[in-house]
């Protein structure tokens, strides 16, 4: 079991993909059940892999090596290190809380379970993968579900939503995909190993690097979402059931980012040093502004909360750009957090969505006398949003912003101020819903029942505890990102140096 | 001048040829069984003279023999389907018997 | 002597086969293919084939053409034998007819025929039965059953119809 | 800074008020259904006294240490070590943090006390009581953090308990916006404050020593000089950044808006929230850093300014308010304007000092206020009282006090902290004549505004309930019909009780810090001397031996031989100032000579208005700023909506109409063909069809044509 976690950990749901299929239709709780089992081992063993991951060491642990097709050098090789364990835990948790968010279910059960599962299998490769190929199969396998469960489940415009999500990344992985194959070829003995490819860094020409880099990038800037490519996001969430919004939040939007920090960063450092600050600071400033003043805008809840996470992950992207210890792993500890608090904001949405079968803050108000105990969880969720200091997201915020102070100062006060726009539009939601006169229609609405409980304690958990005592996820990802901090400093001078006379 | 192979073989074509033209302008069916008649003499005329001049194996002499035979089955078979045509189309006229057409 | 006598069974052959092809009446097309049989077993007399000439008559004139004539009488009222066979299109045929016998004769002309010495004229009976009783017994046998064969599909053809 | 003391318990002086509040937070319900109102204020008050005893203690442990080893510390683990950044969760107490928990336990406990009555009838008493506990930790963790990033959580904690205690009584749409504007103009200064925080780390970084621990930092203050950012000074441009912070908690020009509004929130909030504790934090952080802003006399100079303009500018619109809290507030706008003059002028005791007695007769003077509301049932507006010196003589005579307090008159508190103040203003190096005149004159009008306060409220008729006209008239010719039904009655024991506590010591407190002019031995500043004014002693053991100190400052502050004659005119002159100011109040509000209407006529009200509207400052922020930000978000929305969207969708539409065409081409070109295929061969069929004539000798002659054609091919 030690080794091959990792392999169980991905392949399991798709086992569960399989038996929900064979299950009766109308068997509802059974399905409900059969699924839910599917995804409590791999959290069992997200915990087991928690506690035994080393936390000394930079280099990959728990890895699995198999050829698989071997004639184009292609092997199954995952491995986890610094930068994907927070990740691979966080599926695991949002994997199972999302199964129990969906128990509102009704219209056609076992594809919906079964859709979910394949695609919780598919995010964990993605995050396990280190072969490219494999990577890019498991980035393709994870659009799939995704496509079918907005563009079914979703909400009146779900087909408009879906085909926008769906269109957006496959260019994007299409990019990808050329960029990938660039770096096979171009590497002597044709590969995809990850860490090969790092380990060849040092001999691609800069023009070559460059244009491998801009390939890479557009692919994961469109999922992260960064600016010109942000416009599926808020479709997709107000069209999608809460539960796959929250998968969508809290784990797909990190794909990007990480893709970024584990291939761009290691294998094209020269490049990375180059469009760090024209592309990814500038770009990230903009999505921490521009995401905050437009969710001020919106009057569809969820639609705010989309743009709030665009400027959540502006903040990611602007640590990751800071080429500072302090600013990777706060771009990192950010991943992680916003991944807990935007998935509890969704659940909280899902919450009045099944009440009040509406979405508009302005169609509500006074929801605090109505349902209070709903309300202390959404100001819990509110205010880890806003960053508040003693819950997860401000720790992750100042260290970003910390970072990013030593090499663009000017950025760094543009982005703090939108600390204060975040303020801003949060407190103003709050108010506009919960706070006021009790709103005469729904003064009859039930407060938040066992099961929707039942999904947020674990994450508010995690807001609250990380906040005050941070160091369980920082120590975790800590010795990776020094290195990949030194890789990334350090191979781009070689690179810079040798890559004069390579030509491409 | 003596009578060489030449003589038979135009003999035979002359026979041939009436017998092709029988068939080919008759609209009695008969009379084209008659013609087919010739043409099947013309070809024995052929054999039995090349059997002669051609060093006189009995081959072509068998032959003929088997041919006169099948034109006997044949023309019992020809005349039974014109006697059941008859009956149906109450003709033989060549024209009208063609409910095989494309 | 010998020559002008091949010339008229030749003549008469040629000449009953033109009444065949050109005569209007079917009776009398009949009588011209008697002639024409006949000559053919003159010829065959000529080439030293008596068994052949004397089985062209049994054969040819007492069976197929008694039969053929059998046929005429039952397919035409006796009254009404008038027009019966004015046949279709004459010229093309014998437009036709004629590039064929050119192109035959040509043929015939240019062929470089194997001509062995003519040998004299022995009594073949002997020999064709001998033949047909070892080179060709297979043939031989199956003639037999074709000529069965015949025998019942006439039968079967011209049968009253059982009026179903 | 020697090496700290060890010790265990100064976390427990944060944990106790946070157990407190989790437990009234999430079982508070229960609880109070089940053992009542009393069990909660039980469970509130129990932590804030054991924390009280604790700081007494540490306070005491302080005493005994020599005068610069004073200084406990209690590490309890690592918090973030990331990169540079060490920050550990550890508390530390020295002279200036112990008086601070001293007066934030001590007076909290009062108002936690006083609490218990004014709240009573109040259904969620529970949460009422979860938030202040709340508030107390997060204050304590404010003062007892060792580094700047605790300090900040402290900090932040502070706005979103006040946030939550503005907006006590959420139905009401107007405390839910006060509470958000409460909080947004926090977070305004929080921005600033982050801001500083970072450019101080990193500072200190380039040199290789980043760090963020406050006693760390006064050890490396010096290697800050010299460097430059965008051409200004680091120190400058660190404390001008944390200044910015400092105004958005301590309510100062320009980001004072909100604490009027705070009076939205139940009086008990008031008093500890917007006059006691969390106003005082900038000062304190000041005062924490002051090495740093000694090393930036030109911050100092911004600082002085700002505060005495506050102090003027928040003394003016205190004349002409009505709403009893909303003087009081403006009244602590402008106190603490006093502290920040202090702070300035580089007298960051006398600041400290002016805050220690500010806490005791202002919070007196809140929950006065609060007594008299609870007595009225909610009447906040002050020409609806009058005469109730009559009706509650205990709560009079504690206002009584503390307004003599707070105006300056002699023998209490408020005149030796203030004179402190002023003198400073005037003597000291950064100190200016025109900001002791301007001080000076804002004494004499918080006098007056504070006893036109008193002179309304308890002297004259009772213009109660719902009888009389609004004019400001003094109430002598009131001639209301039909009294008001009941007469106010003076409020319960449990809240008197801390009223008088306080007034007495408002009335002693001054006592401690009596200049040397006075026969004093400025007990309070020696006290703190070895925090807060390592830049004025010789520089004999500091190890790294300050570059650039203020020389001249160091002889006059402690040294106090020869008495400067001066400081006793400054004295008087401030006296007879504030005597003015009251007996102006007396005349126009109790005899009535002089008829408040002439100056609330001079030149043509103008004037007036705009006091009595607040400068428009309200209006003038919602414009610019509100609606600024929502203009702007609302284009940015506009434009993701119509021209991010709109390129994609036109995208979309462009491939649909390819599409189309594509297929348009496909259907009538492609599928032309084939069918055309199809067509040629049906009439090719057709044709050749004929060819089988049914007749036999047609077949015939196909046979022997094909022959001929062959025979002559051949031939030819």
């Amino acid at each position: 079991m030690p080794t091959n976690v990792l392999t169980w950990m991905i392949f399991l749901p798709l086992v569960g993909a399989i038996v929900v299929l064979c299950l009766p239709r109308n068997a509802a709780n059974l399905i409900r059940g059969t699924a839910t089992f599917f995804t409590i081992p791999p959290l069992i063993m997200a915990v087991w892999l928690y506690q035994h991951f080393d936390r000394a060491t930079s280099d990959m642990q728990f890895v699995t090596k198999i050829p698989w097709i071997p004639s184009f050098n292609i092997q199954y090789f995952i491995g986890v290190d610094g930068i994907s364990i927070t990740m691979v835990l966080l599926t695991a948790l949002l994997s199972f809380i999302c199964i129990i968010a969906s128990f509102g279910i009704e219209k056609a059960m076992k594809a919906y379970f079964a859709l979910f599962l394949l695609l919780d299998a598919a995010m964990m490769g993605v995050f396990c993968a280190l072969d490219f190929f494999l990577f890019f199969v498991f980035w393709e396998v994870m659009l799939l579900p995704m496509y079918f469960l907005i563009g079914i489940w979703g909400g009146p415009r779900r087909e408009y939503a879906a085909i926008k999500f769906f269109l957006y990344t496959m260019v994007g992985s299409v990019l990808m995909l050329v960029a990938m194959l660039a770096l096979y070829f171009y590497a002597e003995p044709h590969t995809f190993d990850l860490l090969e490819l790092a380990s060849r860094s040092g001999s691609y020409s800069t023009g070559f690097q460059r244009i491998a880099w801009i390939g890479l990038f557009i692919g994961f800037a469109i999922k992260i979402p960064a600016f010109p490519f942000h416009t599926w996001l808020p479709d997709a969430h107000v069209e999608a059931p809460t539960a796959i919004s929250v998968i969508l939040a809290g784990v797909l939007l990190k794909m990007g980012t990480y893709g970024i920090l584990r291939i761009n960063y290691p294998i094209l450092p020269a490049a990375t040093l180059d469009f760090a600050f024209y592309l990814l600071i500038a770009l990230g400033t903009w999505n921490i502004v521009y995401g905050a003043l437009c969710a001020m805008a919106q009057t569809d809840f969820k639609k705010l909360i989309a743009y709030s996470s665009i400027s959540h992950m502006g903040y990611v992207m602007f640590g990751m750009a800071t080429m500072t210890s302090e600013g990777i792993n706060g771009a990192v500890l950010q991943m992680f957090n916003h991944g807990t608090v935007t998935a509890m904001l969704f659940l909280l949405v899902g919450v009045i969505y099944d009440r009040a079968h509406h979405r508009e803050i302005n169609g509500f108000g006074g929801l605090a006398g109505i349902m209070p105990f709903y309300t202390g969880w959404t100001a819990l969720a509110f205010f880890a949003a806003m960053g508040l200091p003693g819950l997860s997201a401000f720790i992750s915020e100042v260290l970003v912003l910390l970072g990013g102070w030593r090499s663009y100062p000017a950025l760094t006060i543009v982005s703090a101020s939108a600390v204060v726009l975040t303020a801003g539009y949060m407190l103003w939601t709050m108010q506009r819903i919960y706070l006021g006169k009790a709103n005469e229609k729904y003064v009859g609405l039930p407060d938040i029942n066992g099961r929707e409980i039942f999904t947020l304690v674990p994450l508010g958990i995690i807001v609250v505890v990380l906040g005050v005592y941070p160091r369980p996820v920082l120590d975790l990802i800590n010795a990776s990102l020094v290195h990949l901090n030194q890789v990334v400093a350090g191979k781009a001078q070689v690179a810079l140096a040798t890559a004069g006379n390579m030509v491409p | 001048m003596s009578i060489g192979l030449h003589h038979f073989l135009f003999v035979s074509l002359l026979v041939f040829l009436c017998g092709l033209f029988t068939v080919l302008t008759r609209r009695n069916a008969i009379g084209v069984l008659m013609g087919v008649e010739l043409i099947l003499n013309s070809a024995n005329i052929n054999y039995i003279a090349f059997s002669r001049y051609g060093g006189g194996g009995y081959d072509g002499q068998v032959f003929s023999v088997f041919v006169i035979m099948l034109a006997a089955a044949e023309a019992a078979i020809g005349l039974a389907i014109v006697l059941g045509i008859y009956r149906q189309f109450e003709t033989i006229d060549v024209e009208a018997t063609d409910t095989l057409r494309g | 002597m010998y020559a002008a006598l091949f010339y008229f069974i030749a003549g008469l052959t040629v000449i009953g086969a033109l009444g065949v092809a050109l005569s209007t009446n079917v009776v009398y097309s009949a009588m011209s293919l008697l002639a024409a049989l006949v000559g053919a077993s003159g010829l065959y007399v000529f080439l030293a084939a008596d068994f052949v000439a004397v089985v062209q008559i049994l054969v040819y004139v007492g069976g197929i053409l008694i039969l053929t004539l059998f046929a005429i009488l039952l397919t035409h009222q006796i009254a009404e034998i008038q027009v019966s066979n004015r046949s279709v299109g004459r010229l093309p045929a014998l437009g036709l007819v004629v590039l064929l016998g050119l192109a035959m004769g040509a043929a015939i002309l240019r062929a470089p025929w194997h001509v062995e010495p003519l040998a004299a004229a022995t009594p073949t009976t002997y020999g064709i039965g001998d033949s047909f009783l070892n080179q060709y017994l297979l043939p031989f046998e199956l003639a037999s059953v074709v000529l069965l064969t015949a025998l019942v599909g006439a039968i079967v053809l011209s049968r009253k119809e059982l009026r179903e | 800074m020697s090496d700290p003391i060890a010790v265990g318990y100064l976390r427990w002086i944060i944990l106790a008020p946070l157990i407190g509040a989790a437990i009234n937070g999430l079982l508070g319900t229960r609880i109070q259904k089940a053992a009542g109102k009393n069990a909660i204020a039980a469970i509130a008050i129990v932590p804030v006294l054991i924390s009280f005893v604790l700081a007494l203690n540490a306070f005491r442990q302080l005493l005994s240490l020599p005068a610069d080893h004073r200084f406990l510390l209690d590490s309890v683990s690592r918090w973030i070590h990331v990169g540079h950044l060490r920050v550990d969760m550890a508390f530390w107490v020295d002279p200036l943090s112990a008086v601070m928990i001293l007066v934030v336990t001590g007076i909290g406990g009062l108002i936690h006390l006083y609490s218990v009555g004014y709240m009573h009838e109040e259904p969620s008493f529970w949460r009422f009581f979860a938030y202040l506990n709340l508030f107390m930790a997060a204050m304590l963790t404010l003062v007892l953090g060792d580094s700047l990033l605790t300090l900040f959580v402290g900090w932040e904690g502070v706005g979103l308990c006040s946030y939550a205690l503005i907006g006590f009584w959420y139905k009401e749409w107007a405390n839910a916006s006060a509470a958000a504007k409460a909080f947004l103009v926090n977070r305004v200064g929080d921005f600033g404050f982050i801001v500083g925080m970072f450019a101080l780390f990193w500072g200190l970084d380039q040199t290789g020593q980043g760090t963020l621990v406050v006693r760390e930092i006064a050890q490396r203050a010096h290697l800050l000089d010299g460097q430059l950012l965008w051409g200004i000074a680091l120190p400058t441009f660190i404390t001008m950044a944390l200044f910015v912070g400092a105004t958005g908690k301590s309510a100062q020009i320009p980001l004072y808006v909100w604490l009027p509004d705070a009076m939205a929130g139940p009086t008990p909030v008031s008093a500890l929230i917007h006059a006691a504790t969390m106003v005082t934090a900038g000062v304190y952080m000041i005062g924490r850093l002051n090495f740093l802003f000694s090393m930036a006399p030109a911050t100092l100079h911004v600082i002085a300014t700002i505060g005495v303009l506050t102090a003027f500018f928040a003394a003016t619109i205190g004349v002409a308010q009505y709403d009893i809290k909303k003087v009081l507030a403006y009244s602590t706008v402008s106190q603490l304007g006093f502290m920040f003059i202090a702070m300035g002028v580089g007298a960051y005791s006398a600041g400290i000092f002016h805050l220690f007695t500010h806490a005791f007769f202002k919070a007196c003077l809140f929950l006065g206020s609060g007594s008299v509301i609870h007595a009225l049932h909610h009447e906040q507006d002050m020409r609806h009282m009058g005469g109730l010196r009559k009706y509650m003589p205990v709560t009079f005579s504690t206002f009584f006090v503390s307004t003599l307090a707070i105006a300056g008159m002699p023998p209490f508190a408020g005149f030796f902290s203030k004179d402190e103040i002023l003198w400073q203003a005037f003597a000291s190096p950064h100190g200016h004549w025109w900001i002791w005149l301007v001080g000076t004159i804002t004494a004499g009008i918080t006098a007056f505004y504070m006893f036109r306060q008193v002179f309304m409220v308890f002297f004259g008729e009772y213009r109660g309930a719902h009888g009389g006209h609004h004019d400001d008239a003094h109430g002598s010719h009131g001639a209301h019909h039909g009294h008001a039904v009941h007469h106010p009655h003076e409020s319960p024991g449990i809240m008197t009780t801390p009223l008088i506590v306080l007034a007495a010591g408002a009335v002693l407190v001054g006592f401690l810090n009596v200049p040397g002019g006075l026969g004093g031995s400025h007990r309070f500043e020696t006290w703190l001397a070895p925090v807060l004014e390592p830049a004025h002693e010789a520089p004999v053991h500091e190890p790294h031996g300050l570059v650039k100190k203020v020389e001249h400052a160091a002889e006059e502050t402690l040294e106090h031989a020869e008495h400067d004659p001066l400081e006793y005119l400054l004295m008087v002159i401030s006296v007879l100032v504030a005597g003015g100011g009251i007996l102006l109040a007396w005349l126009m509000y109790v005899r009535g000579k002089i008829d408040p209407s002439f100056f609330s006529d001079a030149w043509a009200g103008v004037p007036y208005r705009t006091i009595f509207n607040k400068y428009y400052v309200d209006e003038i922020y919602e414009a610019v700023f509100v609606n600024g930000a929502l203009g702007l978000s609302k284009m940015l929305a506009a434009f993701d909506r119509v021209i991010v969207d709109g390129i994609v969708n036109g995208v979309a539409t462009l491939t649909r109409l390819v599409s189309q065409a594509d297929g348009a081409f496909d259907k009538y070109v492609v599928d032309g063909i084939v069918n055309g295929v199809g067509a040629v061969t049906m009439w090719v069929g057709a044709r050749a069809r004929a060819v089988q004539t049914g007749h036999i000798y047609s077949y015939l002659y196909a046979i022997v044509i094909g022959f001929v054609v062959i025979m002559f091919a051949r031939l030819l």
